[in-house]
């Protein structure tokens, strides 16, 4: 079993005091893996990624419960800043990119808290092999530039720090099918630089083809775990995640509205 | 833990929108408001008229706040000058229109409509303006009014010295005072009437908040967008707030002029005011009717208190101006703290406190 | 109508009104870096300037006070983002705004607590030999022949502060890391602390500079009207120079109060008789701001808001 | 069946950025229109110029046989439109009942002076208005949430309760923006099954605009597809899936 | 007359203007007096009428307690007709034998769920036609038989039905029963079923005043006497909840003062407190705690009488600061009778409800006996027994101590082996009598009966409610035929778990992880040893299984009140029964969803 990078011990968010988003998320990163956190809109995904890189306080949330170790180190409180520092990069979900500085800038802005200015200039390059659809438009502003753009300078952008571990949130989202198999392409090619991935996404069936292990995530709480392999072959997941059903895809227009009323008590 | 909802269960949606649906609330209001009333024999007047009459007025103008800046999301820092609309609507009003026409609770109703209209006027803007960018136009209307009075001393029937007291006539009410044999002027008769606007005015406002207009005015604020995909009128909504709210500024305007200080003085409605009113409502909590009352108490209270408490404790060792200071600071640091603990001010943690209770001993 | 009088008119009028950008300036880098709109404002302006005048006021000397001065702002602003900006961050506008007014509250008490209530003079030329500090006019005729006017030397002392501050800070944001740093800040605070930012460090930066500015503009006023609270007023004169500039535009804090300051004095020239009172200027700047603000609501340099739906 | 909505060359811009380029298409009466596309191709635009929320600088569109360039939201709800919003608008400071029964707003009749001295007309609207949203309420299965502010429910949920608002306003024409964004599968089908049901049973009109591309084969007669503003494809879900230029720009090989 | 329509006509001549019916919808309570009632039923039954339903005619009243299902009742009862009442949830197993045994000839059936039920079995026993009440979601039904209730109602016209009710037979059969445990239907009578319920009215001194919340299928034929022939015996109120999800905030807002449930109600809000308290903050959580166990030393002492002032006090205080608001929150302040059906509840929990003052009053029956032949008298303190037998009845236990009673009030089985040896009807459970007091103490069903290898035999159930009474166990299964020593495999509840899990700091992620945990082992294990402290040495539990999901309903691994149900179990946890026989360690289960879980078997 190779090294735990990031390991989240049950922990409890609660927004604005009184909102329960996280009721018990468990889950591990181990180093050199794509881990991919499926579920719905809601069911917490976002939010564990804002726990892990100390994003959650700006949202008015805070762990209650549970810890989060990067690398053995209780990080719960170890600030943004610093978490950048030792390695984690996050991508926010819907790109975030600061629409009033062109390309570069936005990707320079990822090389914030490195001192060397000489290495940046060749992370940049790297950034651009990597990404050679923005290497073209470096010098506009970002808010012109399309979603699959957007999300490629998100991610080079957090590239900048040299990251071991880059959380990915939803990079599908709102994104054509097939600029999605482009975006996860080059999140396996990273890996196999040695980047650890924990991607948030609602995708299942693209996030999982590319991960090692998948977690789902449900109300708040992990109902599910495995290798990725085994959670696509499990009945119940490609019935509820990937829309196949024992007989084939069953089609929306055959379900019906009781399907999902509960008996008393139960 | 008090409430006892067991057993408690509606049967017409009438029923379901009432102000206190549970019988114990129902009892507990009703004995609350009766007292107000059969309290002042065992009351003095001097606390009446320093503390009951002017709490009254600035929470009725806080009311009027929480209609346009908590219901609606208009942010104003125009409320003292539509009280001081009010306060000289009346003062004309009762002079300028024959006794036998006019009499002090007429007056202060129509100077109100009067200040709604004026707000109307300034809430124009609105239509186009949003957010701070609204600051713009309720100051101007603020600076504007303070200026307009003070230039044409009409307004002040040419009294030289900026302030008019109030004619003893003024509050006749028609010969009621003669016929009862109470003295109108005094400060019980004075508070009676107040309590009865304020009463009827936060029962209005309550119920403007439960109904039709006040969705209309929550959805602007919540979302102007989607409120005029749905059909609201969005224009109408910001105007008829307003209106509303500049209304009770208005009433309040005069309570304060007529029924508490005696007379018609600019001095009392510069902008300052404005933000004491603002402060009420943001510690009484954004869009509750209640909240606003306990802000305004509160707001009102707490100089008074903390130098009462000062000179109780020093003995006086401080001279008044260094127990204003920290009177001051004091004040701010509680603001501050109270915002980084509720935001939603006095109303938020008394909802928080009722659903503890509803669900106690568990947590939900 | 006299065109030259027009122009010591104009001239006056974009001198003062200097005055006014200098006070936005501090206003928009706040509300930009941290979408505060920052009441207390005119409360560091007295008790910036308090502070300096009370300090020379017991011997020490221009440059020291104005050292110790710009260094008590710095650790306000910093002590203001720890205890009340961070706590506060991420709620709504109305809590923050609030927030503000109660620190500025706060800061009135404390000024005058620990200094006092009473009103200073503030004469500068008494510490700097500037000849610009003399308090007579220059007569301008006896530079450009044809050009009879009047222009207080002050003003246009304050003007070149002003200019030299817009430098100063333009040089800051535009071409150091931090300037950076806070350009991102204010497109994207999350995004920002996603790539490393230390938004709150960004945010003490921008406190300590607002003080700074505070002193400086603080110190102006304070030459032309005198030290006391008379100062907080400022700030809602300010108020519509930003909202015309365009709460989160600089260059709009700066041209919004030129043109406040022109629009003033022409008012006053002009219509005061209109309305056969005095002391328009209470309102007309209001005025201006909001018939400006009616045909472009996100003021002069704000952004156009394409509300997403 | 009769057209109940005419895009006709519709052009779109923002400062200078076109946001659509010379749309038309129409939409039958009683069917489910599906406009898909990626993001940025321009579907929220057109929903919104759609209802009046942004104005076209070019083009018409014919609704219930009246044709205009620009029509107000108001009016738009009036004519009998209602809609949902990608990102749910809802009004975050009020509970289910309070959201669904601003969709109500249209059927209030009294005046706010009666409403606010809570007598006569406005009583009897708050009672026969409150029944319409309990209906529906009913319809959605959202009982045991009626009081809730809805800022404390799960996205699923206030996805539901922002049809029910729509629905409420008894529309023709319902448009729908990303009806199933963000939701698993149990969500999906519950939505279907609802858009399905106020389609077939209660005959409203349907424009959705959607990105699963299985929910859109199965429960649309009818789909759009946009590209960078402009339509690249319109027919049945059959024709569109076949159609070369939706693969190559939108669907890719892969699916 | 007793008959049910009868009942229904003589309140609406004693009290007609009194509330018979109460039930939620669109929010709000609506209500149907006796007036209503009465005309209710005879328009409707002037409308079945129409449809040639008339004398002995078998109709299924198939859905969730709605008030037009409830008018149809008495409205079928009206002309004559038998009514066979169906689980909503039921499986097309269960419907298709239902309707073929008992040759149903119309459906009633609430919505589209059930209608489709029907329709996977409609080619093996069709009915003439189904009457739906809501027709959602059918509209592209295409079969002849489909009739929307709307559409039969619409056109029928108030009647008097009066001579017609007058002139029924009293004898007459008025439901068929279909008892799940027996998979068997049994007729029974007006007069039976009415005179079984008078006997619990008169025993508990009920009367119109009360209120009864129905919010489980009447179906469930304990269910159908204690709310539903009780309400129209006594002229009490029946209220309906709105919808299941709406249940509990329904009964907090009626408030009833009857409350009728199988054991695993009461289970359920024992879980409830228990998950809710678990996540409250650690004072809440302590000084409930402590509340409780001051609650129980006080009720102990009350028991025994030795009780003193100062308790008294202290009780007081208890009750005003925990235990009232507790009671309200789960809508028990008005609680008087608590009436428990299947099972006993554990001696724990028994004593809770009693000491916060629900009257938890157990009772023994089934269709067999009208849903009732025994129940415990008011202020009962044993939690063991469940109460004397009823007036009018006998009982006794056969040589195989299975439980047999004569009783008027007793059903017939519409077809099968007889359960009647001479003249005593056999219960199917095994017990013993109280020789002090005369109660009759259960056992548990008698062919469930385990016999260990050493030939000890035993009932598994109450060794099962003993574990199940923790909160965080929800269901428990004793296995031990023919083997050396007693097993148990465990269902923990997901609930409760949760929030201990989350209060010690567990890392776990979901169902299937959480119960392999070791420190949940570890609970369950220390829960399992303080039960063994209670029981005889052969009869400790000596291993047991901590089962990887809960038990499914739709597989008919519980009955529709929760209980266990052995058969199935046993064929879907195959694996599992036998890892416990051949003693293994680890083992692999093969489950029905196709994967495999590693469990593993613990020693006590």
């Amino acid at each position: 079993m190779s090294k735990s990078l990031l390991k989240i011990n049950n922990i409890e968010v609660v927004y604005n005091h009184v909102i329960l988003a996280l009721r018990g998320v468990t889950l591990d990163v181990e180093e050199g893996k794509v881990v991919s956190l499926l579920g719905a809109n809601g069911s917490g995904k976002t939010t564990t990624l804002k726990a892990c890189s100390n994003l959650l306080h700006a949202e008015r949330g805070a762990i209650t419960k549970g810890t989060i170790e990067y690398q053995e180190k209780d990080i719960a409180n170890h600030g943004a800043f610093n978490l950048v520092k030792d390695g984690v990069a996050q991508v926010l979900e819907g790109r975030h990119c600061f629409s009033h500085l062109t390309v570069e800038e936005n990707i320079m802005t990822g090389s914030f808290i490195r001192e060397n200015s000489k290495e940046a200039k060749q992370d940049l390059e790297r950034v651009y092999d990597h990404f050679e659809r923005i290497r073209i438009r470096r010098k506009s502003l970002a808010g012109f530039t399309s979603g699959g753009e957007q999300q490629m300078i998100a991610m080079g952008r957090a590239l900048m720090s040299r990251p071991k571990l880059i959380l990915l949130d939803e990079p599908s989202m709102g994104l054509a099918p097939q600029l999605v198999e482009e975006i996860f392409a080059i999140v396996k090619a990273l890996n196999k630089e040695g980047v650890s991935f924990l991607i948030a996404e609602q995708n299942a069936m693209v996030a999982l083809k590319y991960a090692d292990d998948g977690y789902i995530i449900e109300n708040g709480r992990v109902i599910l775990k495995g290798k990725a392999q085994d959670l696509l072959d499990r009945p119940d997941v490609k019935e509820m995640y990937l829309g196949v059903g024992k007989e084939g895809k069953t089609s929306f227009r055959d379900i019906k509205y009781y399907h999902r009323r509960k008996p008393s008590f139960t | 833990m008090i409430y006892r909802e067991t057993g408690h269960f509606v049967t017409n949606y009438l029923k379901d929108r009432e102000i206190f649906p549970m019988t114990f609330d129902k009892v507990v209001a009703l004995i609350g408001l009766l007292w107000l009333f059969l309290w002042v024999p065992t009351t003095s007047e001097y606390f009446l008229s320093a503390h009951v009459i002017p709490i009254l007025a600035v929470g009725l103008a806080t009311v009027g706040l929480n209609i346009l800046t908590g219901l609606t999301g208009q942010l104003s820092l125009g409320t003292a000058g539509f009280m001081c609309v009010g306060a000289f609507g009346t003062y004309n009003l009762m002079l300028r229109v024959p006794d036998y026409l006019m009499s002090l609770p007429v007056a202060l109703l129509m100077s109100g409509i009067f200040a709604g209209l004026v707000g109307v006027v300034f809430g124009l803007p609105a239509i186009r303006i949003k957010g701070f960018y609204l600051l713009v136009s309720t100051l101007a209307a603020q600076y504007f009014v303070w200026w307009f009075f003070n230039s044409y001393a009409w307004f002040l029937n040419y009294e030289s010295s900026g302030v008019v007291a109030i004619a003893p006539k003024f509050y006749d009410y028609w010969g009621l005072g003669n016929f009862l044999g109470v003295d109108m002027q005094g400060y019980p008769a004075r508070y009676l009437l107040a309590l009865v606007v304020c009463i009827g005015l936060s029962y209005f406002a309550k119920n403007l908040l439960r109904s039709n207009t006040g969705r209309n005015f929550m959805s602007v604020r919540d979302r102007d967008i989607a409120a005029s995909v749905m059909g609201i009128s969005v224009p109408r909504a910001k105007l008829l707030a307003f209106f509303i709210s500049c209304f009770y500024c208005g009433v309040a305007g005069g309570i304060y002029s007529f029924l508490y200080i005696g007379n018609v003085d600019l001095m009392i409605y510069e902008v300052d005011r404005s933000f004491t009113i603002l402060f009420m409502l943001i510690i009484g909590g954004l869009g509750s009717i209640s909240g606003s009352w306990l802000g305004a108490i509160f707001v009102y209270e707490f100089p008074i208190v903390f130098t009462w408490v000062g000179d109780f404790i020093f003995q006086g060792a401080f001279n008044t101006a260094v127990v204003e200071n920290v009177s001051n600071m004091v004040y701010g640091v509680f603001i501050i703290a109270l915002l980084i603990r509720e935001p939603g001010g006095f109303a938020a943690l008394w909802a928080t406190t009722k659903q503890k209770l509803r669900m106690w001993p568990y947590p939900h | 109508m006299d065109w030259v009088y027009l122009i010591e008119v104009l001239v006056g009028g974009l001198l003062s009104g200097v005055m006014y950008s200098l006070v936005a300036i501090g206003f928009v880098l706040i509300y930009k870096s941290s979408g505060i709109f920052n009441f207390a404002q005119g409360t560091m302006l007295l008790f910036a300037s308090l502070t300096f005048v009370k300090m020379t006021e017991n011997g020490i000397g221009f440059w020291t006070a104005l050292f110790i001065a710009a260094g008590i702002m710095v650790i306000f602003g910093v002590a203001t983002e720890r205890f009340v900006i961070r706590p506060l961050a991420n709620q709504n506008l109305l809590a923050l705004f609030m927030a503000t007014v109660g620190l500025a509250t706060f800061q009135e008490g404390f000024s005058q607590f620990i200094w006092d209530s009473d009103v200073h003079g503030l004469q500068m030329n008494k510490f700097l030999d500037i000849g610009l500090l003399d308090p007579n006019p220059i007569f301008m005729s006896d530079h450009i022949p044809w050009l009879d006017i009047l222009i207080p030397q002050f003003d246009i002392f304050a003007s070149l502060v002003a200019g030299l501050m817009i430098v100063v800070l333009a040089f800051f944001f535009q071409k150091t890391k931090t300037g950076l740093s806070l350009r991102a800040v204010s497109d994207d605070h999350m995004a920002a602390m996603a790539v490393g930012i230390p938004l709150q460090t960004v945010w003490a930066v921008v406190w300590a500079v607002t003080g700074i500015i505070a002193l400086v503009s603080g110190l102006l006023w304070a030459e032309r009207v005198s030290v006391s609270f008379t100062l907080i007023e400022a700030v809602m004169k300010a108020l519509p120079v930003i909202l015309i500039g365009g709460l989160t535009s600089i260059p709009g804090a700066i041209v919004g109060g030129l043109v406040i300051g022109v629009g003033e004095k022409l008012g006053e020239i002009y219509l005061a008789d209109v309305f056969g009172g005095q002391g328009i200027e209470l309102w007309f700047a209001y005025f201006m701001a909001l018939m400006f603000l009616v045909v472009r609501p996100q003021g002069m340099f704000g952004e156009k808001l394409i509300e997403r739906v | 069946m009769s057209d109940i909505l005419k895009v006709e060359n519709v052009t779109l811009q923002f400062g200078g950025v076109k946001a659509i380029t010379d749309i038309s298409f129409n939409v039958k009466e009683g069917e489910i229109c599906a406009v898909i596309g990626p993001n940025g191709a321009g579907k929220s635009s057109m929903l919104n110029v759609i209802n009046g929320v942004y104005l076209p600088q070019v083009g018409t569109v014919t609704y219930n046989g009246v044709t205009r360039r620009t029509i107000n939201p108001r009016d738009a709800a009036i004519a009998g439109m209602a809609r949902t919003f990608q990102n749910i608008a809802l009004f975050q400071g009020m509970t289910v009942l309070e959201n669904i029964m601003t969709g109500r707003n249209l059927f209030m009749k009294s005046t706010w002076l009666e409403q606010g001295l809570n007598i006569g007309r406005a009583r009897e609207e708050e009672r026969s208005n409150r029944l319409a949203v309990e209906k529906v309420i009913k319809f959605l299965q959202i009982e045991s949430i009626r009081k809730t502010p809805v800022a404390k429910l799960p996205y699923g949920l206030q996805k539901r309760v922002e049809l029910g608002r729509a629905l409420v306003a008894e529309p023709k024409i319902l448009l729908l923006d990303e009806p199933m964004a963000g939701m698993n599968l149990e969500e999906k089908a519950d939505m279907s099954c609802f858009i399905l049901e106020i389609n077939k049973e209660q005959g409203i009109t349907t424009v959705m605009i959607e990105h699963d591309m299985g929910v859109v084969m199965d429960i649309s007669d009818h789909v759009v597809v946009l590209d960078y503003g402009k339509k690249i494809g319109d027919g049945s879900p059959t024709e569109v899936m076949a159609n070369q230029d939706v693969i190559d720009a939108y669907l890719g090989v892969s699916h | 007359m007793a008959t049910i329509p009868g009942l229904v006509l003589s309140h609406n001549q004693n009290h007609p203007d009194s509330v018979a019916l109460r039930y939620k919808q669109l929010g709000i309570w609506n209500s149907y007096s006796w007036k209503d009632y009465l005309e209710e039923t005879s328009t409707l039954a002037n409308a079945y009428k129409s449809i040639s339903i008339g004398k002995g005619t078998v109709v299924a009243i198939y859905g969730n307690n709605v008030p037009k299902l409830i008018f149809s009742i008495a409205a079928i009862q009206t002309l004559g007709g038998i009514v066979v009442p169906v689980h909503p949830e039921c499986t097309s197993v269960e419907l298709k034998k239902i309707l073929s045994e008992s040759k149903t000839e119309f459906l009633i059936s609430e919505d589209q769920q059930q209608v489709d039920t029907y329709l996977d079995i409609e080619s093996d026993c069709p009915v003439k036609s189904v009457i739906y009440l809501d027709g959602r979601g059918m509209i592209n039904y295409k079969n002849d038989k489909l009739h929307s209730y709307d559409e039969l109602t619409a056109k029928a016209k108030s009647a008097n039905f009066e001579k017609e009710i007058q002139a029924l037979n009293e004898n007459d059969t008025a439901f068929y029963l279909f008892d799940e445990h027996e998979d068997s239907i049994y007729k029974v009578t007006h007069k039976a079923i009415i005179d079984n319920s008078e006997k619990i009215i008169s025993l508990n001194s009920l009367t119109d005043k009360d209120s009864i919340v129905s919010y489980l299928p009447l179906s469930i034929p304990t269910n159908l006497l204690f709310t539903y022939i009780t309400s129209l015996s006594s002229g009490m109120s029946f209220n309906l909840p709105e919808s299941n999800q709406t249940i509990e905030k329904d009964l907090q807002e009626i408030g009833p003062t009857i409350l009728y449930a199988p054991s695993f109600v009461f289970k359920h809000i024992i879980t409830s407190i228990s998950y809710r308290i678990e996540s409250a903050s650690e004072s809440n959580y302590n000084r409930y705690m402590s509340h409780y166990k001051m609650l129980m030393e006080i009720y102990d002492k009350e028991v025994s009488g030795t009780n003193s002032f100062f308790d008294k006090i202290k009780k007081t205080w208890i009750m005003l600061t925990t235990f009232l608001p507790a009671k309200n929150v789960f809508g028990l302040t008005k609680i008087k009778h608590a009436f428990v059906s299947d099972g006993v509840l554990s001696k724990v929990n028994f004593d809770f409800f009693h000491a916060i003052g629900v009257e938890i009053q157990h009772s023994f029956g089934q269709a067999s006996s009208c849903g009732c032949i025994s129940v415990q008298p008011d202020h009962s303190v044993s939690s063991e027994n469940v109460g004397s037998v009823m007036q009018g009845s006998e009982i006794k236990v056969n040589e195989k101590s299975e439980v047999c009673y004569k009783s008027d009030c007793s059903a017939e089985l519409l077809s099968g082996k007889s359960n009647i040896e001479d003249g005593w009807v056999n219960s199917g459970y095994v017990g013993k009598i109280d020789d002090a007091t005369g109660n009759l103490v259960i056992r548990g069903r008698s062919e469930d009966i385990i016999t260990l290898k050493s030939g000890k035999q035993f009932s598994p159930e109450s060794i099962e409610n003993l574990i199940s009474c923790s909160p965080f166990v929800k269901s428990s299964i004793i296995v031990g035929q023919g083997q050396d020593s007693i097993s148990v495999i465990v269902v923990i509840d997901p609930n409760s778990v949760n929030s201990w899990a989350d209060r010690k700091n567990i890392r776990y992620t979901g169902y299937t992880e959480l119960a392999a945990k070791q420190e949940v082992k570890d609970l369950i294990k220390s829960h399992i040893t303080c039960v063994n402290e209670t029981l005889e040495s052969e009869l400790k539990v000596k291993s047991f299984v901590v089962l990887h999901r809960t038990l499914v309903m739709t597989q008919g691994e519980v009955s529709k009140t929760m209980e266990v149900m052995r058969k199935s179990i046993e064929t879907n946890l195959k694996d599992v029964h036998s890892a416990i026989k051949e003693n293994k360690n680890d083992f692999i289960v093969n489950d029905i969803d196709q994967l495999s879980y590693e469990l593993s078997i613990n020693k006590i």
